[in-house]
């Protein structure tokens, strides 16, 4: 399956990358956690990460589909 | 109801006017209340010289719809209307706006502080300073709007 | 800190920007909380077609400026602006304004709802409303807006 | 004494009057009570009646001196 994943903030800086397309391999049901490792390799996700899956704010445990956007970013500070 | 992301300095009080002339009934609403965050030019004890805002386009505007649905949930609400400022901002330009109309002042009083508190710490947006030695900080943290 | 009474429509819109412009240093503010109560065109079940706000001058004037004052110690604010509506007024017309300056939206929103129930409650305003038969009543007993 | 007493709103129409000027006994401790006695003769005060000397909020106890401003008016209802 495939997977849109997106960095924003200060963690798009810290990986160098905004957005990327990964394949997985489709045999495997796969998380938020799970995808995040295939992107980011070593480097443990850091404890304040907020996680998202198609625009609704997610957990490491959630489940990621064939299609789906994933994100990651540093907790909010707008207004 | 209305969600609007601008890339460019809005003026927060026109807004609300044109809001009002567009979507409201002259006579149906009784109170107002409205919250405009501008940016300072000090921040944690730092001369701030520019800011720039980023945000999730897509989740920010389904996000920030979400919590105007709560608000209409939770008070008798006319109408609301939410402007956050996206890009290159200057200290003394608007950042935020919240507005909301109802019958009363107490639903009208509420709703717009709990739609300021909502985006706050739910709404995908972030803040990066650039100080006067031209060094750059994302802000961590929002500040507790209940204790600051 | 400014106290408005004022015999004509008010854009209260427009009197934010302008009190802002005049008063307020850019950068200085970080939250800015107003209130805006309009004249509805029904209330307590009944069509109303338009109202005289009677006051008493000197006395409303120094009331407003005192709770002002209980809010300056109350609150760290930059400004305050009042502006109320006073003589003849139809639907869809403003009848009071308020207006709060400060660092942080705690203090804004805070104070900008004390001003109004404090307004409410002890300044010297009585509405007599005009129903749509021509019979005329005077306004018994203000809403709590804690309440309403 | 002379002291200016002042009605509002519906006590303005109720009395017939919005402002007159009168003179008390001056060897008397005037009262606001004393004030509206003497203005509105028979006529009890009203309940709910608020009161004010020179433009602050009193009592019918508040003690009334030479020159002062009385007025008499129902509960405020403005914003």
């Amino acid at each position: 399956m495939t997977v849109n994943v997106k960095f924003f903030a200060s963690m798009r800086e810290t990986l160098g990358q905004s957005e990327l397309r990964i394949d997985i391999d489709t045999d495997t049901e796969q998380t938020v956690a799970g995808v995040w490792a295939q992107v980011a390799g070593e480097k443990p996700m850091p404890d304040n990460t907020v996680c998202a899956v198609n625009h609704t704010q997610a957990t490491p445990e959630s489940v990621v589909k064939d299609g789906d956007e994933v994100a990651f970013f540093p907790p909010v500070t707008g207004g | 109801m209305a969600v609007i992301i601008c890339e460019a300095a809005f003026d927060p009080w026109q807004a609300v006017q044109n809001h009002q002339n567009s979507q409201l009934a002259d006579g149906q609403y009784g109170a107002t209340a409205t919250f405009v965050g501008t940016m300072r030019d000090f921040n944690e004890g730092d001369d701030v010289c520019a800011m720039t805002l980023e945000h999730y386009p897509g989740m920010t505007e389904a996000q920030l719809e979400q919590i105007i649905d709560e608000a209409k949930n939770s008070w008798p609400l006319q109408d609301a209307l939410v402007v956050h400022r996206v890009g290159e901002i200057l200290p003394g330009e608007p950042i935020v706006l919240v507005a909301c109309w109802s019958a009363h002042r107490a639903a009208a009083f509420d709703a717009c502080r709990f739609l300021m508190e909502a985006l706050k710490s739910r709404a995908p947006f972030w803040k990066k300073e650039t100080l006067t030695d031209n060094s750059q900080r994302w802000v961590e943290k929002n500040t507790d709007g209940y204790s600051h």
